[in-house]
């Protein structure tokens, strides 16, 4: 439709809150603020339409303001289902996303071409398979790539043409393949909770600094909603079932089954030894989860570390304490 | 074999010298006041000097708190929490859980019988909940910290203060003497507050006795008594525990070197 | 010719000023104990003896401040917020934005011509960014707030202060001593960080000129300097700017008693 | 003008006792019931779903209004703090807090036990939080959760999309229902029991609509918040209906012998967001003592949004009972509420606007602020918000709030030109 997709992820460390707090309250996570500030003091000038999938209250809210302070562009709230049993929820979010194309029409000029959407499908699902060959890689040779590395080149994919991104994400296999796996004794980790804001680049890096592997992570899931979406068909029913289908299980999903199994089954997927709950502040989802996530976990005595972050943070002596305590809680006897 | 540990706190320094991993062969305290590296010099040469040994003589120096890194002359350190969960068990070997209330954070942490931390909760999004608190309340009301605590615990009915915020906290003690509220029961009310946070912290890991406080405010009789009668449970509190992390310091530090002894090669400076 | 008084009872600090014929007579400001009713009384005293006028030649005297009920010997009361603006107002009647940072809030009144309430916000979440934040800040570095706004202007690479928590910037401060930054740095991160909480309260209200800054932390021109920077637009303080509450409560007085008269 | 001390509120002296005895007729009902007998089905006040529940035998616990009632009852804190060190955080909602701590102590409450749920019913109109709470419910007692999915209202009208969706859930859930019962779902008795709900529905908006007159008979935040347990929680009984009834009777008494709720009615307020339950009653005092009334309120719709033209419809059971939950008022978007409450302040002659915020609440509070400076740049309506807690006393300073109060009716009245000064005796 003449339009092309960038994710923002709230305005990072940069952006200086300051009529955000005003407008949206006090406990609340800094994507929500630092993204209405860009759109508060017209940084946001350059986009025409603006879609929110209806994550949290938070993120629908800020749709409210949104077409508020941005007469000019387009501003959906996407309603994501939350019920994954009824038959009636595939034609529903069909039919949802085509209110939406009718107003990405409006706004990109151009109508809706289902081949061209189906051709778009098969990009992401490129894109995604890819990522997904990334993730795989950090999970099985952890020693092969930090962190910071697999973050920053998934990072890019909401930023750049997928037709760029996908080449690159090759590369960046090729030449993995020729990097040695150096495994340091640490800690085979599985990190919970960042779906939504992302962390700070020192933060992640903070986390296999002090001792850990992060073998599996919710970073970007962004990237990671669906599995492969049939391109064939109807696209807009495929990309319904597949929002359906997903097997996503992060805070803003109806869980599937009790989220304690839950948990259990992702940290024996990673052979993980331990679980990092790394939630925004304010978010209010993941706060919620990291209770019952917990007990399950206590149970089967599994090490884990709860930490909140903020976007705009550049103290880390307490999480680094905290992160070093949970390593040599593990590593001494 | 000497070792010591040296807890680089953000109020006060202190360290203490292990025999062997076993003996406190000396223990000093300053306050900090800004300079941890200085101060961390200072306490190793009166320990020294208290042994009757040579600050060489040290044969592992293990660092703790939050400038244990910028303490350069030092062959390991570990993190405050580790480490006082060590020494708590080392003061009182029954001990399960440790809360351990410092200058600027309070903590809770359920430990094995080695003093292995298993679970551990920090205080982190306000600071109405530590030490300097207590300092700042002492200051406003013009009571020597000292006399904080056999003073609260005249309190018949103690005023528990209940702002979350610190400094919110102060406006409401000002209140309370305005309105007359007898001294006792705005004390006891402070212990109590701090308590009361102290203790979401503790159930959060999970509550199992012996408990132990450790950290500064087990200088404070008051600060016991209300832990325990926020927790209903008993509290003990060694007159050394302000010197917990820095005991397991030395300890982490000792047990290191039996390791590191037992393999061959020198000792290395982490 | 009436001799009246205001009286503003300050979380930290007591001031009180003497009007008459709209002349200041007189002043007094002093801190604030744990016996409000004392503290008031004693403000009001000091500032009759710097004019040599007695007690009952005083018409009316008003208390404002969060302590303006322990101003008991006055006969009216009225919030802060209405005082900063008729303060304000009488100092720089052009003015249309006040703000006043005390000892634990900070304000953002906007007022109309006639120096009335249009819309006022006020710092909810917590100490942050108030002077006591400045006062706690500058005691990690062992200096009097009245130092470190003239010493925060030589600041060259002002530090970000990230923890806007009173508490937690105390030790971010001492945390960034340790890592060797100047205290002018430091001072000159801590008044930004001051300056941008106090916008936001701003913009809640709207900001258009005159911007006019009250309360005690207008003595701090570090502070003062951010804020006409971020604001572009020139800031009033008048030397006067920590008594601006207890100006417009005498004022509030005055006319009050004036209405009744008639 | 002097603000007087607020003097004890008049409610409505039967009404206030017939709903007293229904409260207590309902708690204890609750006290025993449970199990396969009488199963025990949990659900949200928004757009609730309480008349098909009804219907297959089951009792209804609204855990909002069970924690509303602690709050009041100043009993909250404890749970909450149980909850906190379970791990839930300082900013998670009160409500969920009150609940999960609640039911971890055992569920007992001063006016009587609260059963656990046979069946989560998670029909979610305008709060994702209720996804997580009920979650958390079924770990907790391992039973089952449904989840109805009620879209976003976006547009002021429902869409057929959403309505088609709606109604598909609601016969897969009446399926479930009859499963899990045994018993088979009878659309004629729904019908009747909507009939009931209409009525209650038509006597609630006339009782909010007297907020008209001048001096309001009513108080539609503080007074009409107290009325809404029969409309939200007992709606479809004929006892509901019946109760608005009376509640009307002493209304037109009221008008009649001028007794108004605010003796001296001096400003007339739009109130926006949830009361500061832990402290009701100082809260009102704080208005009251400036001669300040509410004439509307958006809260009192949170169950519903009936006063728009909205009342369940026989004739159509599934489609009506969509419609209504899609309608609740925290399943509308912003720029409806917006709306609402700019009609508000025009068909009530309202003064000013006054926003509570709750500082653990997103949906209804993510916004707010916004909202504040759209009434006062873009309408010119005076407006105040404040911020605490619905549940948790600790974010109640009231000093504070008072000094906003006091400023703003100070300023209010001073621009008012009446007085030249307002003057506070403390
Ligand atoms: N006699 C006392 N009564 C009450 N509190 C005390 C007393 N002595 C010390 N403290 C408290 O102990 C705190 C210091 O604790 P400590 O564990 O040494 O801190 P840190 O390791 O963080 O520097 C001080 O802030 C003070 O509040
Ligand atoms: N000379 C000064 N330079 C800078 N800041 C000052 C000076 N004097 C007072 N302050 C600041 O002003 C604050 C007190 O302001 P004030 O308006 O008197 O507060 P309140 O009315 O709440 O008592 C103090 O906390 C301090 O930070
Ligand atoms: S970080 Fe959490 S609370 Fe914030 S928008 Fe995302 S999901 Fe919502
Ligand atoms: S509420 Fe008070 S103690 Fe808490 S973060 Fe704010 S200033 Fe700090
Ligand atoms: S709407 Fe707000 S108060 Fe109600 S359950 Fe949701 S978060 Fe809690």
């Amino acid at each position: 439709m003449g339009l092309f997709p960038v994710s923002l992820h709230g305005g990072g460390e940069s952006v200086e809150i300051s009529h955000a707090d005003a407008a949206l309250g006090s406990f609340l996570c800094s994507i929500s603020k630092s993204t209405l500030e860009l759109a508060l003091t017209s940084r946001l000038a350059p986009f025409r339409a603006f879609v929110f999938p209806y994550v949290c209250d938070v993120s629908r809210n800020v749709e409210g303001i949104f077409s508020r302070v941005l007469p000019g562009a387009e501003t959906y709230m996407l309603h994501l289902p939350q019920n994954f049993h009824s038959a009636a929820t595939v034609p529903f979010l069909t039919a949802e996303y085509r209110r939406l194309i009718a107003r990405l029409e409006k706004a990109g000029g151009e109508p809706y071409d289902p081949e061209r959407l189906a051709a778009s499908i098969e990009l992401f699902n490129q894109q995604r398979a890819a990522i997904a060959d990334l993730t795989a890689t950090k999970r099985n040779e952890p020693g092969k790539l930090t962190l910071t590395e697999s973050y920053l080149v998934r990072r890019l994919g909401g930023l750049l043409p997928r037709e760029i991104h996908i080449p690159l994400l090759h590369r960046v296999r090729s030449e993995l393949a020729q990097r040695p796996n150096r495994t340091k004794d640490a800690i085979r980790t599985l990190l919970v909770g960042p779906f939504c804001e992302q962390p700070t680049l020192d933060l992640i890096d903070l986390m296999e600094q002090v001792g850990c592997y992060i073998v599996d992570d919710e970073l970007l899931q962004i990237h990671r909603w669906y599995d492969r979406v049939d391109p064939g068909g109807d696209p807009l029913t495929n990309l319904a079932s597949a929002y359906v289908q997903s097997p996503v299980d992060i805070g803003v999903r109806a869980a599937p089954t009790t989220k304690g199994e839950a948990i259990l089954r992702r940290v024996g997927a990673a052979e993980a030894q331990g679980v990092i709950f790394l939630t925004a502040k304010f978010c209010e989802p993941a706060l919620e989860d990291v209770v019952l996530y917990r007990k399950a976990l206590e149970r089967e005595k599994i090490p884990y570390l709860h930490l909140e972050f903020e976007e705009r943070s550049t103290s880390y002596e307490s999480a680094r304490l905290q992160l070093e305590t949970f390593v040599e809680s593990i590593l001494f006897d | 074999m000497i070792t010591c540990g040296l807890d680089l706190g953000s109020g006060t320094t202190k360290g203490v010298l292990l025999e062997d991993g076993q003996r406190i062969l000396a223990s000093a305290f300053a306050p900090t006041r800004g300079a941890p590296v200085e101060r961390g010099r200072q306490i190793l040469e009166l320990m020294a000097e208290e042994a009757n040994i040579l600050p060489g003589d040290v044969e592992y120096l293990c660092t703790t708190g939050a400038a244990r890194y910028a303490f350069l002359d030092r062959n390991l350190q570990v993190s405050d929490i580790t480490a006082s969960g060590r020494g708590a068990v080392f003061l009182a070997p029954g001990t399960r859980h440790v809360v351990d209330i410092g200058s600027q954070s309070s903590r809770a942490m359920s430990v094995s019988e080695t003093g292995r931390v298993i679970r551990f909760k920090m205080n982190e999004k306000c600071a109405a909940g530590a030490g300097r608190f207590v300092d700042r309340c002492a200051k406003y009301l013009q009571v020597p910290l000292e006399e904080m605590a056999p003073k609260a615990l005249a309190s018949a009915q103690p005023k528990i203060i209940s702002s979350v915020c610190a400094v919110l906290a102060e406006t409401e003690i000002i209140n309370n003497v305005a309105e007359e509220v007898p001294l006792p029961d705005i004390l006891m009310g402070v212990f109590l507050s701090l308590a009361q946070r102290a203790y979401i912290l503790m159930r959060y890991v999970g509550i199992q006795p012996e408990v132990a406080l450790v950290g500064g405010l087990v200088k404070s009789e008051a600060m016991v008594r209300a832990l325990e009668r926020t927790g209903k449970i008993s509290i003990s509190a060694h007159p050394m525990g302000q010197h917990a992390a820095a005991i397991g310091a030395a300890m982490l530090g000792y047990s290191r070197v039996q390791k590191l002894s037992s393999r061959p090669g020198r000792l290395p400076a982490a | 010719m009436t001799l009246v008084a205001g009286v503003d009872i300050g979380s930290t600090t007591a001031k009180c000023v003497l009007i008459e014929n709209g002349k200041i007579l007189g002043k007094s400001l002093a801190p604030v104990g744990v016996e409000l009713v004392k503290d008031a009384e004693r403000s009001l005293e000091q500032a009759l003896a710097e004019t040599g006028r007695g007690r009952g030649e005083v018409a009316v005297v008003t208390g404002t401040g969060y302590g303006r009920f322990k101003v008991t010997f006055g006969q009216y009361t009225v919030t802060e917020i209405g005082c900063h603006a008729k303060g304000a107002h009488f100092l720089f009647p052009a003015t249309r934005v006040v703000l006043d940072i005390g000892g634990q809030d900070t304000k953002a009144i906007k007022i109309n011509e006639k120096g009335e309430v249009v819309d006022f916000a006020m710092n909810d979440k917590c100490a942050a960014g108030t002077g006591r934040f400045l006062d706690v800040c500058a005691g990690a570095l062992g200096l009097d707030v009245s130092e470190i706004g003239s010493l925060s202007l030589g600041a060259r690479h002002p530090v970000k202060v990230t923890n806007t928590c009173t508490v937690f910037a105390e030790s971010e401060v001492s945390s960034y001593v340790s890592r060797g930054k100047e205290a002018k740095d430091i001072l000159a991160g801590l008044n930004a960080s001051v300056v941008s909480r106090s916008l936001s309260l701003m913009q809640r209200v709207g900001i258009e000129p005159e911007v006019t800054f009250t309360g005690g932390v207008s003595r701090n021109e570090g502070v003062v300097r951010t804020l006409g920077y971020r604001l572009k637009l020139p800031v009033n303080v008048s030397p006067l700017s920590q008594y601006v509450g207890a100006i417009g409560a005498a004022l509030h007085g005055l006319e009050r008693k004036e209405a009744t008269a008639t | 003008m002097e603000p007087t001390e607020g003097t004890e509120p008049k409610f409505l002296a039967t009404a206030r006792d017939e709903q007293r005895r229904m409260v207590d007729e309902y708690y204890t009902n609750l006290a025993t019931a449970g199990g396969p007998k009488k199963p025990v089905a949990y659900m949200f006040v928004g757009g609730n779903l309480t008349e098909i529940v009804r219907s297959f035998g089951y009792e209804v616990v609204f855990p909002e209004i069970v924690g509303l009632n602690c709050a009041i009852k100043h009993v909250s804190l404890p749970n909450i703090l149980h909850a906190e060190s379970q791990g839930y955080g300082l900013d998670v909602c009160g409500y969920v807090k009150n609940d999960l701590g609640l039911q971890e102590l055992g569920g007992q409450t001063p006016f009587g036990r609260v059963p656990p749920p046979d069946l989560l019913v998670c029909s979610f109109s305008g709060c994702y939080i209720y996804v997580k709470w009920w979650e958390a419910l079924a770990e907790k007692f391992g039973c089952p959760l449904v989840v109805l999915d009620v879209p976003y209202m976006r547009a002021k009208e429902p869409q057929a999309e959403d309505l088609q969706y709606l109604v598909a859930q609601l016969n897969e859930f009446i399926a479930l229902l009859e499963k899990r019962t045994g018993r088979s779902f009878d659309r004629a008795e729904l019908r009747r029991v909507l009939e009931n709900s209409r009525r209650a529905e038509q006597g609630w908006v006339d009782y909010l609509d007297s907020g008209r007159l001048r001096p309001s008979p009513i108080e539609a935040y503080f007074e009409a918040v107290f009325y809404m347990f029969p409309i939200n929680v007992l709606r479809g009984t004929e006892e509901a209906a019946d109760f608005y009834a009376t509640v009307n009777a002493e209304v037109a008494e009221r008008v009649r012998t001028g007794r108004c709720p605010v003796p001296e009615e001096k400003f007339r307020l739009v109130v926006e967001g949830v009361p500061p339950y832990t402290n009701y009653r100082t809260f009102w005092d704080f208005f009251r003592r400036w001669g300040a009334v509410s004439v509307a309120a958006t809260y009192p719709k949170v169950g519903g949004l009936f006063d728009r033209g909205f009342l369940h419809d026989p004739a159509r059971p599934l489609e009506s009972i969509a419609e209504y939950s899609l309608g609740a008022y925290v399943n509308q978007s912003w720029p409806l509420r917006r709306k609402l409450i700019e009609e508000y302040v025009r068909d009530f002659g309202a003064d000013a606007v006054l926003i509570h915020g709750i500082k653990s609440c997103r949906s209804f509070t993510a916004g707010q602020g916004d909202l504040r400076d759209w009434l006062i740049h873009d309408l010119g309506i005076p407006t105040l918000y404040i911020e605490s807690d619905h549940e948790d006393p600790r974010y109640f300073a009231p000093a504070q709030i008072k000094n906003r109060m006091d400023a703003f009716f100070e300023s209010l009245d001073q621009r008012r030109g009446s007085t030249p000064l307002p003057m506070v005796r403390s």
